[in-house]
């Protein structure tokens, strides 16, 4: 989330696309209902189905599985052809004036540079014109967008073929429906508005899932509803943690705080090719050297010195060519190349894409250690209830019980990135213990295991610094301190991110959880909920990263000169009269939350503008280097029943294929209805920690399908009848739920079927069920690789067959 | 030949285990029940521990209540048959005995036409209290699962269930004089509370049809 | 003044959190149920179930409507169940129709008297059961569970006077685009405590239309149970007078001289 | 009958009180009526476990047990409301299914064996540190193409990684539980770390 729940409140007008936020995110509806009561907010929900989020909804807008794209982009030719842009942030803000390599070009479904056997781009095109006798290469502009060839102009001839007609042919919306939206989403572009797009996992589980985010950013943009109350692209995290896990890194390309995890390019051979490789010229990133060093710091304690590069050789580096995410991940498993493996709280049997294969893949491993609240799908895979046979199957199974999350201490980090402390009520259930004690019993084992070797492949187990408090109390204390970061030469904590060095004098674990805890004392623990910002800012409630600030890139908020944009949506502005000019200070960005900005720096000052900070040219991408474009175009999905109308190209080209057993594609002739999974507020995830529960378990009992009357008719089904979905990769019994909530779609004149099954079900727990995951295919993002869960074939019949 | 003094057997063990069984069910049931029906006796409620022990001594005699009758009925079909067919065989000489016992009822002299062996207004009593329970197990047992039945059955229920015990005791009060005090009834009364012998000279008098069957012509 | 619910349904969302909490407060177990169709899973009250979200879907003039309505115990300001209770175990305190446990028998009359037939029998404590709009926390002054957990704000707890108004004035605003909007419980059942919010006619939000004492139940109450047990007295008093007329006025005595000496 | 409602705590809890002639136990009833059971038992702040929303809810707990839990009502997002998750919060603690020790299960054998914990660590370690001594690379020889010349060279670089080994998981762990483990894998040299983000 660019900005945080609370905020919701704030907004004109709700965008939910990919997301059913009442059901799956109740408190987004608890403020999006607060903005409809006192601000006459409308809400859009735009979804296959029409779900609790619709029926709350002032619009719903039905839209085919797979085609966010299309219906974003529709949006975006709508306000550029409408001129309901808001100019001057576009202007300024973007990099809608920056003209473009004149090598760059788009055709038929393809910019330039592709190579089909690679299923790459080489993207050397898609970049910034510059002069060729400037020395610093910087970009060429036209302020008044009339450049053909500046982004603008591009963005706009890109989303010309988006036009209404051809996108509702897409999306199968109705055409006054669609209208309807474009109206009222688009009218939040006047300075005085802000419109918020809420999005969660039915945005981010298909195959181009990026690229629908960046359809999103880029019509925010245009709109100039980042960085404002009540804007900002919102994605709804589903966990608890997933946010803070994130932020450390327990991704295959991450280490903590977004820094990436090096590879085995030759540019990553030391931490001066990491530093040449990972900071930009321009821009906050530039702190990078501070960050790693800091991080390796905090790792490898003195172990860490300038001369052995702060120990950034005992970093692993994956193989560059090689896929170490999830689906990866679970290929290599199939493959028996991964023997071991260790999950905490996750249970891929029922929640990982293919869950047949994932199942079957565990087979393979010669040990796995379950740490779990509960038993799950994943930690019984070789039972004889989950149809192995056990005598045939030779894992050695740890299971260890985790105690739950207020039988403990520690904090987690929501949506809105407030990292906040969790206190804790009992003692640990029976022998259970929390995570921290068994992955800080683990290190503590696995050191002594390797003390004394002299084999260098062990010398990072042994530097590594580990030497915690045994009670738990203060161990999760000095964790906190070494996450939050200290001077080194002090020995005092951090009070902020600003203070870190890349001189081995400081030490951060987690650089955007700089200012957590220092030491006027652990800030996640602040519980006061005193407003003093007017909306709903809460900055004395925990703490949120970076540095405490609510809402990102807020310097948006305020006009070239630093005023804010209107008085209703004001965050940030400069007060000239607040600098200390024994500093040189001119005056200083002060208002409503954190200044997303270098307070000090004037609107006037060269860089004064530039309000993205984060990024390297400092202002926000309508053009940018994704894996598969540089901007969104729509592909089918993998497996769709129609053809791309827009193009030749059918599926995204970037896209990884899984050639593997296991993973067939279905086809529209033997499987011609989509199938695509959610769920519902009864359950969380993948079950465990609701299906054994009784009062969620009696709400939600079994995993049910829903359907539209027609098909349900065409295929002689009855509401409650006892069906079979069958993918290529599997089936799935279910009940029956014939609603009028799903409809047909007519797709360029073909009637098209969709059904949508829970997927939180498996045979463990109190409500029991089969995995709806057992349908759905090993493809992944071209960018994240996030499995598209959200988008195949399938057919569905009455009975079990 | 039998004696004036002889006795000859008028009701079976059985019918007297069933009779009296019952009215200990009944007796408990009533009290128990008048706890539920009505706070005027919320007095009686201590007797059977607060309301809540009525409404457990009432559901748990009422197991009783509906299981003995249906026990007899399969132990001995036979003369449960035989008992209706009787109660339900009515002549000229029942309606007879109906018209004139008003008369009897205060006190005057009456000749009775003669009588089988449970006279019309024991027949009555034969018919309606079979009756009564049946509809008061019915309609009891619909209240007792109400959940699982119609709301308006249920309502109904209630009605049917009070009219049922309260036409049931009006008919035990009547039943429980002419059966114990009133004038030439101890006889009966004894032989239900004892061994179920009658004198034959009573029964000759009482039930002479029955006697007669008995005993044969003289 | 009293206190009251207001649920609006033109706000809920049906995360069903409020049926969760009334579990969770009252310590009520779950009981078996089964996905037939319908989100309404839960489809009635029952001894363990105190409030359950209906869920009702139409579609009219290409519009889906999906109502959710959260159903608990009216607690009607002329409460049925009170009036027929023998136990006298259900009371009126500040608005909540409240049962005491301690004088309940289990007998059910209350549940089919009930025009919302909300109360239930709970088997293992043999007693009728139902909210009480939470009494123990009103009073010690916390909100009642469910109203308390509701996110949206759906759901309001006050005087009912004051949720009266409100009621009317979110109505006003509803009328224009549900021209079926209205408040639900102001007169309904001789009017209630807990008031509703509806965008339209309360049959489509799974309420009676009418609701009303049924005609047997006021029969039963207004003449089975006072006048019927005269009949009693009527058989003992004529008992009484046969045995004196036979006995003590000695009328016909000589008629049954014989039998009474053998009796 | 009309009454305050502290009248009628006072007066139900007296009606309990009579003594029932025949013996009849009626605590169950007792229970029913709810006595105000926090009373004077202070709420412990918690982070709801399920969803990114991160409302507060706040667990009272007497003598070691969890006696309620309800929202915060002190909490900005979410003001004391739960949805029908995080107002079950109550069961992940009383419930029977939740697992209390810890579990082995042996090669080719179809169930599980309660183990103690040291046992368990100890051979987990074991495995972990036969299987990464097993499956380590230290170093890798790749190729860098000159950007200038267009000539290939071979680079040795140190990548110091396994592959035999996978961790997933840790979206529900707590921040500092997620750093440790990020700390220890990463040191491990396991790059197969993957979590619930990526899907």
């Amino acid at each position: 989330m660019t900005n945080h729940w609370v905020d919701l409140r704030n907004t004109d007008c709700a965008l939910i696309i990919g997301s059913n936020a009442a059901e799956n995110h109740p408190m987004a509806f608890k403020w999006l209902t607060e903005a409809r009561e006192k601000r006459g907010a409308k809400i859009i929900s735009v979804d296959p189905r029409f779900t609790r989020t619709s029926a709350r909804a002032d619009i719903y807008a039905p839209m085919r599985s797979g085609t966010d794209v299309a219906f974003i982009g529709g949006l975006i030719n709508y306000v550029i052809q409408n001129n309901l842009y808001f100019h001057d942030y576009v202007v300024n803000y973007t990099n809608a004036a920056y003209i473009i390599d004149d090598g760059y070009e788009f055709k038929d479904g393809l910019f330039s540079g592709y190579d089909p056997e690679q299923r790459k781009y080489d993207q050397k095109t898609w970049a910034y014109k510059t002069d060729p006798a400037d020395p610093d290469k910087k970009p060429l502009k036209d302020p008044t967008l009339q450049n053909p060839r500046c982004v603008f102009q591009l963005l706009k001839k890109h989303f010309e073929r988006y036009d209404v007609d051809t996108v509702c042919k897409i999306t199968g919306t109705p055409k006054d429906v669609y209208l309807k939206v474009a109206e009222t989403f688009a009218a939040t572009g006047k300075p005085d508005k802000s419109g918020t797009i809420c999005y969660a996992m039915g945005t981010c589980q298909h195959s181009n899932a990026s690229q629908n985010i960046r359809a999103y950013s880029i019509l925010q943009l245009l709109l100039g509803n980042m960085g404002i109350p009540g804007g900002g692209i919102n994605a709804l995290r589903g966990e608890s943690n997933v946010q803070g896990s994130t932020d450390m890194g327990l991704l295959s390309h991450l280490l903590t705080a977004y820094l990436n995890a090096p590879t085995n390019d030759a540019a990553y051979k030391d931490l001066a090719g990491y530093i040449k490789k990972e900071t930009p010229k321009w821009g906050f990133k530039t702190n990078t050297p501070k960050w790693i060093i800091s991080m390796l710091k905090a790792w490898y304690g003195d172990a860490a010195t300038k001369e052995n590069d702060y120990c950034y050789q005992y970093l692993p580096k994956r193989d560059a060519k090689r896929n170490f995410t999830h689906i990866g991940l679970f290929e290599a498993m199939y493959e028996g190349k991964i023997k071991g493996v260790l999950i905490f709280g996750a249970n891929p049997v029922v929640g990982g894409p293919n869950a047949n294969k994932e199942a079957k893949a565990l087979e393979n491993l010669d040990w796995m250690v379950a740490v779990d609240l509960w038993e799950t799908e994943t930690s019984t895979f070789w039972s004889r209830e989950a149809g192995a046979d056990p005598s045939k199957i030779k894992t050695e199974v740890f299971f260890l019980p985790a105690c739950s999350s207020y039988e403990k201490q520690g904090t987690v980090s929501n949506s809105g990135r407030w990292i906040q402390f969790r206190w804790k009520a009992v003692d640990p259930l029976g022998e259970s213990r929390s995570d921290l004690e068994i992955l800080y019993e683990l290190g503590k084992r696995i050191k002594e295991a390797y003390a004394g070797s002299t084999d260098p492949k062990d010398k990072p187990l042994l530097d590594m610094t580990w030497d915690y408090p045994e009670e738990e109390e203060k161990l999760l204390d000095e964790v906190q301190r070494e996450i939050n970061g200290y001077d080194l030469t002090t020995k005092k904590l951090l009070p902020k991110f600003a203070d870190l060095k890349d001189d081995g004098t400081t030490s951060c674990g987690v650089w955007i959880y700089c200012g957590m805890y220092t030491e006027e004392g652990n800030k996640t623990q602040k519980r006061d909920n005193k407003d003093t910002t007017g909306i709903g800012q809460y900055p004395n409630w925990a703490f949120a990263w970076p540095v405490n600030r609510r809402i990102i890139y807020n310097r948006c908020s305020a006009d070239l000169s630093g005023n804010p944009w209107s008085e209703a949506k004001k965050v940030i502005w400069w007060d000239p009269t607040k600098g200390d000019p024994a500093k040189g200070e001119k005056g200083k960005w002060v208002g409503l939350d954190v200044p997303d900005f270098i307070a000090t720096v004037a609107p006037s000052d060269p860089d004064g503008s530039k309000p993205f900070i984060m990024h390297p040219d400092g202002v926000g991408g309508l053009f940018a280097k994704m894996a598969d474009g540089p901007f969104p175009e729509h592909y089918e999905p993998w497996e769709s029943p129609v053809q791309n109308i827009l193009s030749s190209i059918q599926f995204d080209p970037a896209a990884k294929i899984w050639q593997s057993p296991m993973n067939e594609q279905g086809t529209p002739d033997k499987y011609p209805i989509i199938g695509t999974t959610y769920r519902v507020v009864e359950h969380w995830q993948a079950g465990a920690m609701t299906r054994n529960l009784p009062w969620l378990a009696e709400l939600m009992p079994n995993v049910f399908v829903e359907m539209s009357e027609e098909l349900a008719k065409e295929k002689g089904i009855q509401n409650g009848d006892i069906v079979t979905v069958e993918s290529a990769r599997g089936k799935v019994t279910a009940v029956a739920c014939v609603t009028k909530r799903f409809k047909p779609f007519n797709i360029n004149g073909k009637i098209v079927h969709e059904i949508g099954i829970l997927w939180h079900y498996g045979y463990k727990g109190v409500a029991v069920g089969d995995p709806a995951n057992r349908l759905t295919p090993h493809i992944g993002d071209a960018n994240s690789n996030t499995p598209e869960y959200k988008a195949w074939l399938c057919d569905v019949y009455k009975g079990v067959k | 030949m039998v004696k004036s003094d002889e006795k000859i057997l008028k009701c079976s063990g059985g019918a007297r285990f069933v009779h009296w069984s019952h009215t200990i069910c009944w007796f408990v049931m009533l009290f128990s029940g008048l706890v539920l029906f009505s706070g005027w006796f919320n007095w009686l409620a201590p007797v059977f521990g607060g309301a809540d022990g009525a409404d457990f001594i009432h559901k748990l005699f009422a197991i009783f209540f509906i299981a003995i009758p249906l026990i007899g009925l399969f132990v001995k079909p036979r003369s449960f048959i035989e008992w209706m067919k009787m109660a339900f065989r009515w002549g000229k000489d029942e309606f007879v005995f109906m018209m004139k016992f008003p008369f009897d009822f205060i006190g005057f002299k009456v000749n009775m036409p003669p009588q089988e062996r449970i006279n019309a207004g024991q027949k009555i009593n034969s018919i309606l209290f079979p009756l009564l329970g049946f509809f008061l197990a019915l309609s009891g047992t619909i209240m007792w699962f109400a959940d699982n039945f119609p709301v308006w059955l249920v309502q109904l229920a209630y009605i049917v269930h009070d009219c049922c015990w309260i036409i049931g005791t009006a008919q035990v009060c009547f039943h429980a004089y002419l059966g114990s005090l009133h004038p030439g009834s101890g006889e009966s009364f004894w032989a239900m509370f004892g061994d179920g012998k009658v004198r034959a000279s009573w029964a000759k008098h009482h039930h002479t049809k029955w006697y007669e069957e008995v005993v044969g012509r003289e | 003044m009293a206190k009251g619910y207001l649920v609006d349904t033109t706000k809920c969302i049906g995360c069903r959190g409020c049926v969760v909490a009334c579990k969770n407060w009252n310590q009520l177990p779950a009981e078996p149920t089964g996905f037939k169709g319908t989100y309404q899973t839960v489809a009635d009250f029952s001894g363990n179930t105190f409030t359950y979200i209906g869920f009702n879907e139409y579609e009219e003039n290409g519009q889906l409507k999906w109502y959710f309505t959260k159903r608990q115990c009216m607690h009607c300001l002329d409460p049925a169940c009170m009036k027929v209770c023998p136990q006298k175990a259900i009371s009126i305190v500040d608005g909540a129709v409240v049962r005491d446990y301690g004088k309940c028998a289990g007998c059910q009359y209350c549940a089919s008297a009930c025009p919302f037939h909300v109360p239930r029998y709970n088997t293992k404590i043999n007693k009728e059961t139902k909210c009480s709009m939470c009494a123990e926390r009103v009073a010690e002054g916390m909100l009642p569970a469910c109203v308390k957990a509701c996110v949206t704000g759906a759901l309001q707890f006050g005087e009912r006077d004051e949720l009266l108004a409100i009621a009317k004035e979110r109505v006003n605003a509803l009328k224009a685009e549900y021209p079926n909007a209205r408040v639900y419980g102001e007169n309904d059942a001789g009017g209630t405590s807990v008031l509703y919010v509806l965008a339209d006619v309360p049959s489509k939000y799974g309420l009676p239309e009418n609701p009303q004492v049924s005609a047997l139940t006021t029969a039963w109450q207004k003449y089975v149970k006072p006048y019927g047990p005269w009949l009693i007295a009527l058989t003992a008093a004529g008992s009484i007078l046969s045995f004196f007329s036979t006995r003590l006025l000695k009328v016909g005595q000589r008629a049954h001289e014989e039998e009474s000496l053998h009796g | 009958m009309r009454i305050t409602r502290r009248e009628f705590l006072k007066i139900s809890s007296a009606a309990i009180a009579t003594l029932p002639v025949l013996g009849f136990d009626l605590t169950p009833a007792m229970a029913q009526i709810g006595e105000f059971r926090i009373k004077n038992v202070k709420p412990v702040p918690t982070i709801c476990p399920y969803c990114g929303c991160g409302c507060g809810l706040v667990v009272y707990a007497a003598d070691g047990k969890v006696i309620a839990t309800e929202g915060d009502p002190d909490h900005p997002i979410n003001q004391g409301s739960t949805c029908a998750k995080g107002a079950a919060l109550y069961q992940i603690y009383d419930n029977p299914r939740r697992m209390r020790k810890p579990l082995y299960r042996a090669p080719y054998s179809d169930h599980w064996e309660e183990k103690d914990w040291g046992w368990v660590l100890d051979r987990i370690v074991e495995k972990i540190k036969a299987t990464r001594d097993k499956n380590f690379i230290t170093k890798e020889t790749v190729k860098v193409k000159d950007e200038k010349t267009g000539v290939e060279s071979d680079v040795e670089i140190n990548v110091n990684r396994t592959e035999a080994i996978a961790t997933l998981g840790g979206a529900a762990l707590d921040n500092e539980e997620c750093y440790l483990y990020t700390k220890l894998a990463r040191t491990l040299g396991v790059v197969y770390v993957e979590h619930q983000a990526r899907l």
